[in-house]
């Protein structure tokens, strides 16, 4: 099959020794992100996330089903990310990658594990019906920190989503179809965000020869694939953390595991307002008619 | 049923009667398997792990489709490629796992990359693999640290070098945001029950040093625990390996070995 | 360059206004990239691009840019060496791609005796001749010529911008100034350019290496204009200082 | 690099920076996302020693795709083989990704992951994309391609032909076409479902190279069309033009 | 190899040192304690006994250098050596190193091995004898039938398979090694070449522990005509592979383990390498010869499975001891089982306790 390149030795040393000095290729900050843009589709549910190169698509969907056996009063939620050749020629269709496996494990702890979204209000006749919602995940180009993007992706996308309003007459349920009920926000508890910090080892800082582990954020991809380990921390932006994964790698000072999560808490906090900027200006921009006033008051959360 | 852990901090017992602090019955072995390059076993309370390592060696790399692999030494030493195989007897309700569990994936990965780190493959070439096949016999709350351990024990009885042992262990976390109580203590070593209810993380540490190889967690600050435990289990583990030499030494299979001390140093 | 005023965009399979074939008494005809010619005497384009024509060497071809490199005879390239074999290096020219081979005696001053000492990873700027990639000694104009290429960094840039960098009369012609720019700025650096799309720069300072990385990579992101690479140049520099 | 000559289609090329060659087509409610990579190095189970594998990829903007996708991979390839230069890049691969980002919804009927309904509609702009993506990769070609759809629908009794009709007027229709063709004007795919007399075929063949190919089909200006929409030809050729003029802006 | 169920036998009560340590410190005190300790924490070590164990420190003394199964901590300013590997110490002049309790094999120079042919290529084959790589033995360094001297043609390689194809054994000798550990081995001695008439073993954990170890001689020929089972005198060659591979065969005058004594002259070499050096045939083997070669074999196993080590002196007194065994219980039935309690017995006969 064919393979992911490898970068050259050139580059291999040019980019450890420019970071050791405090330099990118790009002229950022070692902890600076990329230009990042959110854009959402005219339907309910699509999120576009451009992050530099990078640019991941999220969209949502919904429909009624019945509830797994073992919960009946939970919905069903699920997020699917495959990896299409569009993003590089490495990823086989149905073929997952060891990336593709991190990447779903880590949504699936960050999102749903941390109850971001309340699947019991999922349901709407117990162990009968319920709505299974569904995130599919499209990574259109692929220039590094994936994880960080396609969460952001993920949680705009399922903010901005609506529903189809239902209603309950006696025992029978209705499903309005969009021209009859303008759709209903889902019932979002808070929005967690990944942050992924790549180390590149350390240096001997002062003359004491103490060892300072050097890290990146918002990675390219040429810069991960020369990472020697990574780390990334889930949270939401009153510092609760969803879930901490360093899938392995060189070894790391735990001190600088501790310091990581609390800049995450910051930059989580800028994405968190972005995120919620953005949505604000969509719904103002739907708002024109008038029609959804009531729901406007949704997106502030 | 759900575990109340609202006791804990009153009785200072856990359910199976442990202190917060408190590691559970260890039990390990070296070459259980003579057939085998490296082999081990290890108990962690009711959690028992079989670990068989074949080679470095150059035969049939392709059969390792399902295992995770990674390369030591940047590429430049031996692979490592691990694969789990969880028993349908492990747990409660036999269930079988499919070969593609993200799951499972996810924690052969997460070994595989952490064991490389400490891993010296250099000294045996790229072209050479280290098969790790570790087999869940029980299963009972903090599985990949287990895993990680056998493997380390294993890979010691196989004579691979390593910069240390990678030894890891969990730590759970009693007191909930909304409570807020700062005071409750974490807990060390979770088995199923507290796994379920609690928040917890795997932390694995190189040996005496403090430095974290791999993580898996949903709340930090139990670290320090964590790496606590991982020191008590290193020092089981080394307590293992040591009383298997003597054995060797007493048995005249290997002969004595000097000792360095500052009296020879001439 | 396009001798007629008006630019002429093809698509694929469309048809030439034979006026604009060039018809010269002497030479044949020469068909560059982007035409492909179908017996007896039809013309079509293969690529969208404009259509240029040099009625002096009568040549033909269509220009365009993006897309990934295909490998044309004589081209000057810079490759990754794979790995080597008894006689043989083999050589990535792109990504994805199958290597290029390229003779271990092809070295200037190479022989049996003393084999060049490249290890899988190592850069080598070489020319391209016949379907496989071998290096000839022939000194280039911009900073050295084919040969191992240590130390430095390498930058992936557009096709249309290796030609350009790569034009006899780059300013004039292909018009790209940073280089000159950055050189008249007083920055020391050497640089070596691709016909596959890759940059190499190298220097002492680390800074310098950067910056005319970053400056080429805009210039050809951005589709900068002659003025605009002045100004970057300008900023660039006063940023580093 | 965005053009909208009309108002149906709009396009956007070269956007994505991994891929080779990539393009945005939006048309009739429909947005696709197209990434081409290559010549890149084939399989070794599934190289031609004569000529480049075209491989097709089409995934639905939600689920996973199905049979349906299949199918119309299936169609692609075999279409876009025709005109790509297979011959040039022996032993090699030449891989287009289509990602359907928007499909137009029925606002009266709830959205289904798997939706059941048919294929045809979709395959002009899955065309359209393709052919854009591979001129931003600069593939060679011999040809471009135009297509529409033709819906047939009897209102009171009289039969009416329209093109590119909605997802309302596709699910009234009677009969349902999709015809494509070469700039040279040759018929190269043609898909028909629903029931329709021979007559009725050619007259919508007709109409179908009307609209698809004006410079060879007699008359240029369809302003007695009714229902015309847009002219992909002519669009196609000023999207290019526009990219090219914008590529080669130091020429 | 026999499937052999070992009892998990009972582990010491864990050591939980910190259990105890900080039984009395609070949950949340220890954090910052704990964390900001920082690199290779200088832990004392058990110095009471001679096993080193990975990461443990064996000095940190500037005058010794560091050998194998030892690193130094890269980067560090500090020259302290650790163990890489759970083993013993060993010294040579200024050099320290670790020999590991077992290991896989790692060819030297010069080492005689017992090996498999896994792959068959143009000019060589690719031969399986334990080691990290596989080790390949060129088709130049093999003798040809007839001991002529010339080199390789097409045709040679054409049937390279007549001499060597998949599967077959040899003994070869290491002649060099490539900077990647894989070694290139060669045939070009009389006591060298295809194996037949005898039974392969396999013994694991080669190197510094049981199993095979380096000695003066690898292949010896053992008489059992003292046996009174066996009618006149019968000879069994021993191959004790350096890489654990073992091969014990019937003995056959001027061929194998008996050339060696009379040494591989080239100009032996013409007459005596015969035709029939490269088939793959087994002579007719007598019965009780086959089953002294089985209580070689058993015996081997014994000293493997009691963790002893295997070589000339070892085998030669384990097969008597095994005889006399045989002698006292008269049932010959099950004599040649040394599994086992048997196997315990002969073990301790042998190292006298």
């Amino acid at each position: 099959m064919p393979r992911e390149a490898e970068p050259s030795q050139n580059e291999k040393d040019f980019i450890l020794k420019a970071v050791r000095e405090g330099h990118r290729l790009d002229g950022r900050a070692l902890d600076q992100f990329r230009q990042l843009d959110l854009k959402f589709g005219e339907q309910y549910g699509v999120a576009d996330v451009t992050l530099g190169k990078t640019r991941i698509l999220a969209k949502v969907t919904a429909e009624v089903t019945v509830p797994y056996t073992d919960r009946p009063f939970d919905g069903i939620f699920t997020i699917t990310t495959e990896l299409s050749p569009m993003a590089s020629p490495a990823f086989e269709v149905n073929r997952p990658t060891e990336t593709e496996v991190l990447l779903s494990r880590l949504l699936e702890k960050t999102v749903r594990r941390s109850n971001a979204l309340d699947t019991e209000s999922l349901c709407l006749v117990a162990g009968q019906k319920c709505w299974s919602i569904r995130v599919d995940l499209h990574v259109l180009s692929h220039d590094g920190n994936l994880i960080d993007a396609s969460c952001l992706a993920v949680v705009a996308a399922l903010r901005h989503f609506r529903k189809p309003d239902t209603g309950m007459e006696g025992d029978t349920l209705t499903v309005y179809t969009p021209a009859e009920r303008e759709p209903v926000p889902l019932s979002w508890l808070h929005s967690p965000f990944c942050i992924t910090f790549s180390f590149f080892g350390s240096i001997s800082v002062g003359e004491d020869g103490e060892e300072k582990d050097i890290w990146l954020l918002d990675t390219t991809l040429l810069e991960e694939q020369l990472r020697v380990s990574s780390c990334t921390i889930s949270m939401n932006k009153h510092g609760e953390i969803c879930q901490v994964a360093k899938p392995g790698g060189a070894p790391v000072e735990a001190v600088t595991v501790v310091q990581c999560s609390s800049l995450a808490l910051q930059k989580v906090k800028d994405l968190s307002d972005f995120v919620d900027q953005k949505l604000a200006e969509d719904s103002k921009h739907r708002n024109k008619g008038g029609l959804l006033a009531e729901l406007s008051a949704d997106n502030a959360r | 049923m759900p575990l109340d852990t609202s006791t804990y901090n009153l009785a200072l017992l856990r359910v199976d009667g442990r202190r917060w602090n408190e590691l559970r019955q260890q039990k390990g072995q070296l070459g259980v398997q003579p057939s085998a390059d490296g082999s081990a076993y290890l108990e962690m309370g009711n959690t028992k792990i079989q670990c068989i390592i074949t080679g470095p060696n150059e035969r049939d790399t392709k059969s390792t489709s399902s295992a995770s692999t990674a390369p030591t030494s940047g590429g430049l030493g031996a692979t490592v490629a691990v694969s789990i195989m969880i028993a349908p007897f492990a747990t409660v309700d036999r269930k079988r796992r499919g070969r593609n569990d993200k799951r499972l994936q996810e924690m052969q990965t997460t070994i595989a990359s952490g064991l490389a780190a400490t891993v010296q493959g250099q000294s045996y070439g790229p072209r050479s693999t280290i098969h790790i096949s570790l087999n869940v016999l029980s299963q009972d709350g903090s599985l990949l640290a287990c895993l990680i351990n056998a493997a380390s024990l294993a890979l010691v009885d196989a004579g691979v070098p390593m910069t240390d042992y990678l030894v890891a262990c969990t730590a759970g976390s009693t007191s909930s945001y909304a409570a807020a109580d700062e005071e409750a203590d974490p807990l060390l070593d979770l088995n199923t029950q507290e796994e379920q209810e609690l928040p917890f993380l795997t932390l694995a540490t190189l040996g005496a040093t403090d430095k974290v190889v791999a993580m898996l967690t949903r709340l930090e600050g139990m670290m320090a625990t964590a790496a606590d435990g991982c020191k008590g289990v290193r020092d089981f583990l080394d307590g293992v390996v040591r009383d298997k030499g003597e054995l060797m030494v007493q048995e005249g299979a290997i002969g004595r070995g000097e000792v360095v001390s500052s009296m020879d140093l001439d | 360059m396009a001798t007629q005023a008006d630019k002429v965009y093809v698509l694929p399979g469309d048809e030439i206004n034979p006026a604009l074939i060039p018809s010269h008494p002497k030479h044949p005809l020469r068909l560059g990239p982007g035409l492909r010619h179908v017996p007896p005497s039809d013309l079509f384009p293969t690529t969208a691009g404009q259509l240029v024509t040099d009625r002096r060497k009568n040549l033909i071809w269509v220009e365009s840019n993006g897309g990934r490199y295909i490998p044309a005879v004589g081209d000057l390239v810079i490759g990754t060496i794979h790995h080597g074999a008894a006689d043989f290096f083999y050589v990535t020219l792109s990504d994805y791609t199958s290597n290029a081979t390229l003779p271990q005696l092809a070295f200037e001053m190479a022989s049996k005796k003393n084999r060049p000492q490249l290890h899988s990873g190592d850069l080598v700027y070489a020319r391209t001749h016949g379907p496989r990639a071998g290096v000839r000694v022939a000194k280039h104009r911009k900073g050295r010529g084919p040969g191992p290429l240590s130390e430095g960094m390498l930058y992936s840039i557009s096709l249309g911008m290796a030609r350009r960098l790569l034009m006899r009369k780059s300013a004039e012609e292909g018009k790209v100034v940073v280089l000159d720019e950055l050189g008249a700025a007083g920055l020391a650096f050497e640089t070596a350019v691709g016909r596959n799309g890759k940059m190499w720069v190298n220097s002492k300072d680390i800074k310098t290496v950067l910056v005319v990385g970053r400056a080429v990579t805009e210039t050809d992101e951005k589709s900068l204009t002659v003025e605009q690479q002045k100004k970057l140049v300008r900023r660039l520099v006063k940023e580093m200082a | 690099m965005t053009t909208t000559t009309t108002s149906g289609p709009e396009a956007l090329l070269s956007h994505l920076h991994s891929a080779d060659g990539s393009a945005t087509f939006s048309y009739a409610g429909y947005t696709i996302v197209g990434a081409v990579n290559g010549p890149i190095e084939a399989q070794r189970r599934d190289e031609i020693p004569e000529e480049a594998v075209v491989d097709v990829v089409v995934r639905p903007a939600a689920g996973v795709g199905g049979t349906r996708e299949r199918h119309l991979e299936g169609l692609l390839q075999s279409t876009l083989r025709q005109i790509i230069l297979v011959t040039n890049f022996p032993r090699s691969l030449i891989q287009i990704t289509l990602q359907v980002t928007v499909a137009p919804e029925n606002e009266y009927v709830n959205t289904k992951v798997v939706q059941a309904n048919t294929n045809l509609p979709i395959l002009p702009a899955l065309i359209q994309t393709a052919v854009l993506t591979l001129m931003s990769a600069a593939i060679p070609l011999t040809a471009t391609l135009a297509s529409v759809v033709i819906a047939a629908t009897t209102e009171d009794g009289s039969n009416r032909e329209i093109i590119n009709p909605t997802a309302r007027e596709i699910e009234k229709s009677r009969s349902l076409h999709v015809f494509a063709f070469t700039s040279h004007g040759d018929l190269i795919l043609t898909q028909s479902e629903g029931e329709f007399t021979m007559q009725e075929w050619e007259d919508m063949l007709a109409s179908a190279q009307r609209q698809c190919c004006p410079s060879t089909s007699g008359d240029v200006n369809m302003g007695d069309d009714a229902a015309s929409g847009a002219d992909l030809g002519t669009f196609t050729r000023s999207v290019m033009e526009a990219k090219i003029a914008s590529d080669l802006y130091w020429k | 190899m026999p499937i052999t169920i070992l009892q998990h036998s009972l582990a010491p009560p864990p050591k939980l040192r910190d259990a105890d340590s900080d039984s009395d410190s609070e949950g949340g005190a220890d954090l910052e304690g704990d964390i900001a300790m920082g690199r290779p924490a200088k832990r004392a070590r058990t110095q009471d006994s001679s096993i080193m164990t990975p990461g443990e420190i064996i000095t940190d003394d500037p005058q010794w250098m560091r050998g194998h199964g030892t690193y130094v901590i890269p980067g560090a300013s500090s020259n302290t050596i650790l163990s890489s590997v759970a083993g013993t110490l060993a010294k040579t002049n200024k050099l320290l190193s670790v020999r590991p309790l077992r290991a896989r094999y790692m060819p030297e120079i010069g080492d005689l091995v017992v090996g498999r042919i896994v792959e068959v290529q143009a000019k060589r084959w690719r031969v399986d004898v334990g080691g990290t790589l596989l080790a390949q033995l060129p088709l130049s360094a093999i003798n040809l039938p007839g001991g002529i001297q010339r080199r390789r043609t097409e045709t040679d390689e054409l049937q390279i398979r007549t001499f060597f194809s998949e599967g077959e054994l040899l003994v070869a000798e290491v002649q060099q090694l490539y900077n990647d550990g894989a070694a290139v081995l060669h045939t070009r001695s009389l006591k060298y070449g295809k194996l037949r008439n005898g039974v392969f073993m396999s013994v694991t954990g080669t190197g510094g522990g049981g199993g095979v170890v380096r000695a003066r001689r690898q292949a010896f020929t053992l008489d059992i005509s003292g046996t009174d089972e066996v009618s006149g005198s019968e000879k069994i060659d021993v191959l004790l592979g350096v890489n654990g591979y073992i091969w014990i065969s019937k003995h056959i005058e001027g061929e194998g383990a008996a050339a060696e004594t009379s040494g591989p002259g080239i100009t032996r070499i013409e007459e005596s390498v015969g035709l029939n050096v490269y088939s793959s045939q087994n002579d007719i083997i007598p019965v009780d010869t086959m089953r002294e070669i089985a209580r070689v074999r058993g015996v081997i196993t014994a000293l493997v499975e009691n963790g002893l080590r295997v070589d000339e002196e070892m085998v030669i007194k384990g097969y008597a001891e095994a005889v006399e065994m045989a002698k006292e219980e008269q049932d010959s039935a099950d004599t040649l089982w040394l599994g086992g309690e048997r196997g315990k017995r002969l073990a301790n006969a042998l190292v006298g306790r």
